[in-house]
């Protein structure tokens, strides 16, 4: 019975290890699923696998995903806003969500890791001192996206083409001045 | 039989303490009041789960191997919390209330 | 059905429980957060078996998750803490 | 925000563990034959206390070369032992309790276990960008 | 290299073996010393570079003390805090501590117990000053209760040497 329970669990976590988008939590997922598989071997009586699960999978194999998982390409990703504490309206919210997720979504599709830091930093700021391979820059119902790799960003412009999102205007700037945005 | 109702109650006791840990995961919306309170609450059950199970196994070397993983939980487990808590709190990542101090 | 039993039973529904959080978890700390309570439940549980069934050699394994269970979350703690989300 | 990289509560306390692990990975090691165990998970034990150690001062590297050569003299020892048993085996009757053959033979597997799982470890973190 | 802190813990280490083995006779009395030197060479030559039995030298009635204050505070706090789950929102701040003590183990000592109790958690060390994270409530602005304890602590621990 109480063996039962704990089967479930492995079988609910190994689809979510292998179905996630993000590798960071696949990580977090294995971590758990080797830790709740050691238990299930001593249920069926085999406390020599078990040691070795418990060494191995909480100290060895962690090691060995975050080394091999920091040489993945990461893709920066910086998301500001004009005024932090502004209450935009329901749908804005929505539309902004949605944007982001199909960025991460084509990102994953060409094989980077997308990587999502929201900040409070005004524009110029970003732009003169932080490291990043896309700034999306929100002025209310106004989105900028920009970079400094044309390639990608022409990649990202197509594809977002296809999808139309009624609630925000967006605007790509190769190396749009910021005045000339708010004019 | 004192000694088995004394063990019986402590197990009972953490058993609650550990539901109410597990009713906050759900219904607190915020990372640091989760850290703060349930998962403290967590290792409040696990304490005396443990000091059930000594009382119940009685004096022999078993219980006294379940209190040394007592004493050693209680060395090793704020470590992996302070861990998480730090390193949420060097990445910055903010929580609701203070979006509304700012 | 035992009464130790019963507490094994609730505990493994506990740790389901505590399994969905971490499905759900919106951030990657809440995530990480419910690993190390998922951790102390497997700990509680292989103490509460070895109990039930007498063998005292079980807690050998509950000894060494003692010990050697935060490196695994300190590791991955660590290596967050500049990346992010 | 808070800018250095490390806790010094994590790096203090961790400290405080090694004996304890060691200990705790001799008496896997040791008693492989009557409880679960034995020189794999041993090695592995021991293992990780060169893990934790990385945990305190991160820049501090091992001597790989002489962990490299004392896993390959290990291997070489371990066939060796094993092929001397099997010839006295042959020569003189039960020359050697199986008691304690086993505890000789974990010991070794042991050991070499624990150089091999440091080596890999410690290449890792040093050799290919680190965590 | 050989004193009575060494001695101190090397008995100490035995009494752990034993424990370990399950049983008490001559051979693992014996294998238990043996083992007990190795571990306590190879942790000062290797792996901390310093002597571990100077570092980390706790008197025995200290970490009792300790020990039992710790768990009775941490059932008190634990019963203390079920109300704010039922209530189910709270508001948290974070607020810096100063210790009076000066050494680096029984600050990290003091930083532990504070993560162990439910309702406050050490967030980071640097020196002698804790950021720690704990509740804001309204009614209670200095937090009386919360110094008191933490100075019980540091009146148990103030016998450990820097």
């Amino acid at each position: 019975m109480t063996e039962k329970i704990f089967l479930i669990g492995l079988i609910i976590l190994a689809i979510f290890a292998v179905n996630t988008r993000h590798l960071r939590r696949a990580i977090i997922y294995l971590g758990i699923f080797s830790l709740v598989s050691s238990l299930v071997y001593l249920f069926y009586g085999s406390p020599d696998v078990a040691i070795a699960e418990a060494v191995i999978g909480s100290t060895i194999t962690t090691v060995l995903f975050l080394v091999s998982f920091k040489k993945s390409r990461v893709f920066i990703i910086y998301y500001a806003n004009a005024d932090f504490n502004s209450s935009d309206s329901r749908k804005t919210i929505k539309a902004r969500g949605q944007i982001l997720k199909s960025i991460e979504k084509f990102l994953i599709d060409h094989e980077f890791e997308p990587q999502l830091i929201m900040t409070t930093k005004s524009y110029e700021l970003i732009l003169a001192s932080e490291v990043f391979d896309l700034l999306v820059y929100q002025d209310n119902a106004q989105l900028l996206i920009t970079g400094p790799d044309e390639y990608h960003l022409d990649g990202i412009e197509t594809f977002l083409k296809d999808k139309s999102f009624k609630d925000l205007e967006i605007c790509f700037g190769r190396c749009v001045e910021y005045e000339e945005f708010r004019s | 039989m004192i000694f088995l109702w004394l063990g019986r109650f402590f197990i009972i006791f953490s058993m609650i303490f550990m539901l109410i840990g597990i009713i906050g995961l759900f219904r607190f919306k915020d990372f640091y009041l989760r850290i703060l309170i349930s998962a403290k609450i967590e290792t409040v059950g696990l304490l005396a789960m443990l000091i059930g199970l000594i009382i119940l196994s009685g004096v022999s070397f078993a219980s006294l191997k379940i209190l040394l993983i007592g004493l050693v939980l209680m060395f090793t487990n704020p470590l992996a919390s302070h861990a998480i808590a730090r390193s949420a709190r060097v990445n910055g990542y903010l929580s609701p209330w203070e979006k509304i101090d700012d | 059905m035992n009464f130790l039993e019963l507490v094994l039973c609730g505990i493994a529904i506990y740790t389901v429980f505590s399994i969905i959080r971490v499905l759900l978890g919106p951030s990657i700390w809440d995530r990480l957060l419910c690993l190390n309570v998922v951790s102390a439940k497997i700990i509680m549980a292989i103490v509460l078996l070895s109990v039930i069934s007498n063998q005292d050699y079980l807690l050998d394994i509950a000894l060494i998750y003692a010990f050697l269970g935060f490196l695994g979350t300190v590791l991955i703690a660590r290596f967050i803490e500049k990346r992010g989300d | 925000m808070m800018n250095n990289s490390r806790s010094e509560i994590i790096s203090t306390m961790t400290g405080l563990f090694y004996p304890y692990i060691l200990l705790l990975g001799f008496y896997v090691i040791l008693n492989g034959h009557i409880s679960p165990g034995g020189g794999f998970q041993g090695g592995a034990v021991l293992a990780s206390v060169f893990i934790s150690r990385y945990l305190v001062d991160p820049e501090k590297c091992v001597r790989i070369k002489i962990l490299q050569t004392a896993e390959k003299l290990l291997f070489l020892a371990i066939i060796l032992f094993a092929v001397l048993i099997g010839i006295s085996k042959v020569m003189i009757f039960n020359s050697l309790t199986p008691v304690v053959y086993l505890i000789i033979m974990n010991s070794l597997i042991g050991i070499k276990v624990c150089c091999g799982l440091t080596i890999i470890f410690f290449r890792y973190v040093f050799y290919e960008g680190g965590i | 290299m050989i004193n009575r802190g060494a001695i101190k813990n090397i008995c100490l280490f035995t009494l752990i073996w034993i424990l370990l083995n399950e049983k008490l006779n001559g051979f693992v009395v014996l294998s238990g010393i043996f083992f007990s030197v190795i571990s306590l060479y190879f942790t000062d030559k290797v792996l901390l570079g310093k002597s571990y039995s100077q570092l980390f030298h706790i008197p025995f009635t200290t970490i009792l003390a300790y020990l039992i204050y710790l768990i009775f505070q941490i059932f008190k706090s634990g019963l203390t805090a079920i109300p704010k789950v039922i209530k189910g929102d709270c508001r948290v701040k974070i607020v810096d501590y100063h210790t009076p003590l000066n050494s680096q183990l029984a600050i990290s000592l003091l930083a532990n117990a504070i993560t162990l109790t439910p309702g406050t958690i050490t967030i980071e060390k640097k020196g002698n000053i804790l950021s720690i994270l704990c509740f804001d409530d309204e009614e209670i602005t200095d937090d009386p209760e919360l110094t008191t304890t933490f100075s019980k602590y540091e009146q148990i621990l103030g016998s450990l040497k820097s």
